[in-house]
């Protein structure tokens, strides 16, 4: 499962994409916005059919690269809040030493070449704030 | 010839616009068709030596001779993931 | 969340017992039965309070010597049948390096020093297997 | 003074029972209880070399002095997670 979406994206879904029966190791990144001062959101920006198309060959080559059986990459596109999810890569491997290390490559990866963007969308301090 | 541009997150801001169609004289290079764009908007000069280009949605060199229709794009460099 | 249980491991749970608005990455690694030659499932013995002990030291431990946020260990106990989850764990952390290494790290402490054992059952070969 | 006894797994097997009141002399230490249970059930013998022993829950030396109601755990190598 290669995709990159609008909507809010199912972990659940994008771990099952994974599973064989024959690959008893997965490993799940899931990158989120992180709550920072004055920072409410970020807006990601991408060029879609290129990074559809990097995200793909990127999958192929962590398989190659790393003997794994099987990766899926989501991408959120859009404005995602605070605490959302941004990004999950997941991963199923026959030995778990080589699942870890194809994810957070594969992670890598992804902020090096995949053509997305982001922006922080910064929020006024609403006096509301302090009453939480 | 036409070729169609493609523009994003701080290029897309200084030149106010995702995309537009650009005129150019037959048999010019990326990079000539580039000097072209940074005339009109000086302020991406400054962004150059970290810009990468892509003619249909792929990263080419430079030195690539452009055809009619091509769609190339500016790109920023890329900030995936999470902050 | 630290837990040992015969029911099936609810994933999104376990994610969700770790997010925390300022670590930006969650990293999930989940263990399945591997199908092999004659494998049916694996029964699950455990030492129930001490694993509970131990996993809840383990927690502790790789939060300290990774300086990551949060971890969540699901084991299960009991009969779980191929392409089932036997153990979860879930880790959140600021950085993806040192949550990906608490990840991997934990899971071998699992292997090595948490009170479980486990049992292959073996599924005679029936001739409705060869239908598939 | 009476020792409650935990087994799991390839020992669990070879005794024939989860769990057991070990009847022991007071001040026994638990190598000397285990020497005792291995005696009546020799094919543990094997195993004694990667067995670990639990107190109430924790690993402790063999040298550890048992008292009246102890819950002693043999524990045989572990294998969680996965196969």
């Amino acid at each position: 499962m290669i995709d990159v979406r609008r909507a809010r994206i199912d972990l659940e879904a994008v771990l099952d994409s994974v599973r064989r029966d024959d690959a008893g190791a997965i490993v799940l990144f899931v990158g989120t916005v992180r709550s920072d001062e004055g920072i409410r959101a970020l807006d990601y920006e991408v060029y879609r059919p290129m990074a559809i198309k990097s995200l793909t060959a990127l999958a192929e080559q962590a398989k190659e690269k790393f003997g794994i059986a099987e990766m899926s990459i989501v991408h959120r596109l859009g404005r995602v809040p605070v605490g959302g999810d941004s990004v999950a890569i997941a991963c199923a491997g026959i030995h778990r030493a080589e699942t870890f290390a194809a994810c957070e490559w594969a992670m890598d990866e992804v902020k090096r070449i995949v053509p997305i963007w982001k922006t922080e969308v910064e929020g006024r301090a609403k006096s509301v704030r302090g009453s939480r | 010839m036409q070729i169609r541009l493609r523009l994003f997150a701080t290029y897309r801001e200084i030149v106010g616009s995702r995309g537009l169609t650009w005129s150019a004289r037959d048999g010019i290079t990326l990079r000539e068709l580039v000097d072209g764009i940074v005339a009109k908007y000086p302020r991406l000069a400054d962004h150059r030596g970290s810009m990468l280009l892509a003619v249909n949605e792929d990263i080419v060199s430079a030195e690539r001779v452009l055809t009619d229709g091509d769609e190339v794009a500016l790109l920023p460099p890329v900030s995936g993931g999470a902050r």
